[in-house]
């Protein structure tokens, strides 16, 4: 009977707490969401199912959760830990991203780096917050919208905040259907939605193996700080876009990056410990999250109308908040803003170009805090 | 008999015990889902017909995206022969899952050549 | 001239044992069986070769063999020793079985319980043999007959055992065919064994759905020393049902678990160096892994005549011995056995209920057995 | 001729000799093979026919068990179409094979869909 | 003002070296070869844009470069110092080798194992050049015209050599169809040139089983050295030939190689950081390494000649020619030089039996090597 | 103004411009390599001429590769077929690298079945 009593105390009943349980419907909300809702399920899914398996109570001792060394889920969490599981996610989005409508419109790449003032605003916002300086970094590339870099940069800035931002910038990245569409109607006039562009022009396969190399060289000089990202992403986009390399890029964007996919939402999930995960710091967290999305879209659809003064053909602004990245979820909602006002102007090519150039702004601004903070 | 024999059977029944016990809730667990479809199903067929009309609607979305594709097929990279055949092979999908599914990480594009392998 | 006997020295002909000779042999037999015989050969064939390469004389110190500190057999092997290969396989899994027939009637879920009487009756046994409780644990966990199970609980429990079991856990899967049919036969009458079931309702995609979820939280409750093992299996199993990652499952059913399988049977095979395995240890290892089976086997009829008494629509009992798991080979085997009294009764469909209940109902008595001597 | 380079010509002499010895003990072992082939091939001839009646009468047993899920095809999920294209791709294998090549890890199924990917 | 010049310091200009230029260039050269000239792309485009990668200018202490411990290149990069990478790659090309041209004609196997005398004698000539013994066996691996055997061996001997090295090696191998033709028709006349071979017996699908597992056991009591190489190698091809587990072969030598391959090309080219890579030591290496496949190529084709002293059907001494490896390169070349001088001698079939026994030629040899020396 | 909130202020105002410089630099650069495209796009039309002879010459090879493949199809367990199929999904490139496709670490050939998974 004794045995019984041990057993039971190493399991649920003897370690239950109502943080755990409320981080168990937090789980069950990002399945609901991911499956029934469709938003970002790739992610959504993988990410729920580990806040389940994170916040079952339990004795610690078993070498079971994830924060014991030497159980299994922290050898799993440790491609989180040390950031190698966002480079080879990044590896397989470069072997399967296509540059060229940024590169049949090169002068569109400026909407990707204006709407990464919402990383800068986010981190001032977060100091103000009373944040230390590394951890306001961390948060801040909540306004980059691209989950792999939030969580590498706050593995390597704030870990004890991971949790939190990634699941923050989860979160809104698959609201972004929700929060942008107002931002832009706020921000534009009905005859500037109306704008119709030019499509472009085709690109050259030159071009296409050119700019990774070039587009390496240009950040990794500048901010080298972002090396780990966008040399693996301009690394995967070559192997695509070379030719010579296909079955290497087709296995980066298939088996390899789904692997990494997995481990990687599973454990980043399962990180989300109550204990860990329900402070007050984490409301904060998603309240400047909700603030960087927002003024990284307005900077996007502002620097997209200030561009048009020294334009002979106006760019739609609807467009510039396509440049907070998002891909493709930011592109789409401009093409559906600007569908509402004219069902016959195809924004979604043009929106495109911030949209992809948003994910190498996005990385550069990680370089950068990685620089100043790392 | 001695102490670690004694330990043993009574450890035995116990942990047989424990997995009767979770099969069972599992079991019984299965049986409740069960029987509570039957009232989510029917609550279903209503909710399909509203979905029919919502459906309806995005559809004219989609709509709308692939003519942009097509419009900006100048652009001399994009067919429309596989957006249609992405269609099909998740046709049981309302369309907003047909975009869905071709993002990766919620911030990025899947090139077309995703699904050919 | 010195040189050159240095070298030998080195080699095979100055390390050989007639212990390693005998092993090579075995290895020979396990690629004989996985080759020309179709059993298992998935699992005997990567085995078979790793026993090859575990037994080829060496003299230490050039960092080859699988117990030297750093040598690639032993970096490959820690995914055993840490346990993380077996959660990865069980993933794949996941990934790939369909539930449906167990949802279909979830009572002959009962029947996979019954079968794992199997686990602790060979610890009581393995007791009386004068193994410790940790050791007996690893070995009662043969009973469960489940590869990845038996692999990882030992690799937890008696990582010295871990070859022994994991060969002696693989052999008797491979002789179910044999085993079995007698067992059944004798514990049945022939009226018995023509009972005709009904064929199952159908499965809404609501309830394929739901159930990894919650067989997930039940059994994470009830014995968390199970989730390394039934929160993969579980999570691979929402990966596919959920429609919406069906990527990310079909990763981890081919490439992922095909890379994990190759690795896991290499360095298993490899681990069994003559030295540790040929004890006499292994010889009652062997002794009680056919008490387990038989046991087993024998409880899941046993238990499905008794259900038959409460029952109005009555159980065919041969079911009862699919509960032991060994998916799907003893499902095969209870079809075949019906088959002999009755062509046309088709009994496959229900014995694969308790053979996937088998093997979560093996997990949750590995969760035990790790919550009581962990 | 200094001392190393005395040990280096040495080494040289004693490396490629290994190297040629062993590639030479595998070509003598393949033809070795090659030789008993003939025998064994004779021997085969006889032993297929043994294996083409045993076949007959494992074949009628994979017929029942796809009769059976013919006959459970109730269920809704089962396509025959399926099985039999299984069965094809792996021909020239005998027919248990055909179940056992849908088995991974001994002990658990593998879905209909595993060759679809 | 000063956080700005902080962030300069940093970056590249602070930085920035002329070795660092040097090796950018060198890099695009690779990439220029593997894209452009479209050789061994697999290869040259993952090195080259490594070695980009590798040179970038870096202030240390960011925990970016390869160098640096717990940065992500490092991490990457222990597949290649701990030496896991190339037997995962032995693996692959076991899965996708067909050995039975080799089996077919066992004798051709002897030219695998004569062009293996480029290993031995460019070991003496790195000897006489001053090298230790253990770098001179390092470098002399070159003359076996295998990547992977190459950089498994380097870094087990010399890991401050392991990048000239490689990088030597692909050179080298990249230039085989410009360095072999003049060797070959200096030491052959015309008439050898134009001898017809026979074709060969087809091979009984036994046979194709055994090999690898016979040539396994003959290696590896040889020349246990070679186990983490032709172990590998001879599993892949078992899990291949026995068509039993075709659907890990599948895997090995698809999705799987590809990741090892991607991961080792990357993290090869990064560790060629200049200050490191231009040294004079890379510069014999270099002149070493050419030496070694001149002498390699002239090895199998006099070899080839002794042979046909005692041979009935005379051996077309081109062939030997592809003893060194360089699978297949060396073999088109023997069929190229060959059609030169008589269009219908279809060379190329005999060709690859020295070509695919060069490769187990040259990992003996890499074993022998490791067991003086490791 | 406290002294974290100047400092945060400044890092802000230059980590955005770095971010602005870098991407126009990229902007800059894309814009430049597309008007040099028209140049080589110009000097490319004239090479493709000479490549076009080359080929010719090099399909020779191809060709005779090809044949020596047929001609020792008694080995049986060569198809035609499938190194058809090779070219056709490559014929954009040179011929060379039909060969060069099928090859993985410059030392070690490719099954024909690499393409089929
Ligand atoms: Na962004
Ligand atoms: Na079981
Ligand atoms: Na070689």
């Amino acid at each position: 009977m004794e045995i019984f009593l041990d057993f039971v105390q190493a399991g649920a009943i003897g370690n239950f707490t109502w943080g755990n349980f409320g981080m168990l419907i937090v789980g069950c909300i990002f399945l609901y969401l991911g499956i029934a809702k469709d938003y970002e399920p790739l992610l959504l899914v993988p990410i729920g199912f580990g806040i389940l398996v994170g916040n079952i109570p339990l004795a610690s001792g078993m070498q079971i959760g994830i924060y014991e060394e030497g159980s299994v889920l922290s050898i799993l969490y440790q491609g989180v830990t040390q950031g190698w599981y966002p480079p080879l996610i990044f590896l397989g989005i470069g072997a399967m991203t296509d540059f060229s409508c940024m590169l049949a419109n090169p002068k569109l790449i400026l909407l990707g780096a204006a709407a990464q003032a919402g990383i800068f605003l986010t981190f001032i916002g977060a100091v103000l917050l009373g944040f230390e300086y590394h951890e306001a970094a961390a948060i801040g590339i909540i306004g980059g919208a691209d989950g792999p870099t939030a969580i590498f940069l706050s593995s390597k800035l704030a870990p004890e905040l991971l949790g939190a931002i990634a699941v923050s910038a989860y979160s809104y990245m698959a609201l972004v259907p929700v929060i942008q569409p107002p931002i832009i109607k706020l921000l534009t006039s009905k005859k500037e939605r109306l704008i119709k562009m030019k499509p472009s022009k085709p690109v050259s396969k030159r071009l296409r193996i050119l700019f990774p190399i070039i587009a390496f060289l240009i950040t990794a000089f500048i901010a080298p700080g972002s090396l780990n990202l966008l040399g693996f992403l301009f690394f995967g986009n070559l192997l695509k876009e070379s030719m010579v390399t296909e079955r290497l890029a087709a296995t980066a964007r298939t088996a390899f990056i789904d692997i990494i996919t997995i481990l990687l939402g599973l454990t980043v999930g399962a990180s989300t410990d109550a204990s860990r995960f329900l402070t007050p710091e984490s409301i904060k967290i998603f309240i400047l999250g909700s603030l960087a999305f927002g003024v990284a879209t307005a900077a996007g659809v502002i620097f997209a109308k200030i561009m048009n003064v020294f334009l002979k053909n106006k760019i739609n602004p609807i467009i510039g908040a396509a440049g907070v990245s998002a891909v493709p979820d930011s592109a789409r909602v401009c093409q559906m803003v600007g569908a509402q006002e004219d069902p016959n102007n195809f924004l979604i090519m043009h929106a495109m170009a911030p949209n992809v150039a948003g994910v190498i702004g996005s990385a550069i601004g990680a370089g950068v805090l990685l620089a100043a903070f790392g | 008999m001695s102490e670690s024999v004694k330990f043993s059977l009574d450890f035995a029944v116990i942990g047989i015990s424990i997995v009767f016990v979770s099969l069972a809730i599992i079991s019984f667990a299965i049986w409740l889902i069960r029987k509570a479809d039957d009232g989510w199903q029917l609550h279903e067929a209503n909710k399909k017909e509203e979905a029919l009309e919502k459906e309806q609607n995005i559809d004219t979305t989609t709509l709308i995206i692939i003519s942009a594709a097509v419009a900006t097929m100048a652009l001399g990279r994009f067919h429309i022969r596989k957006v249609r055949r992405l269609m099909k092979g998740d046709s049981q999908h309302r369309p907003w899952s047909v975009q869905g599914r071709a993002v990766l990480h919620g911030s990025h594009i899947t090139g077309n050549r995703k699904r050919q392998r």
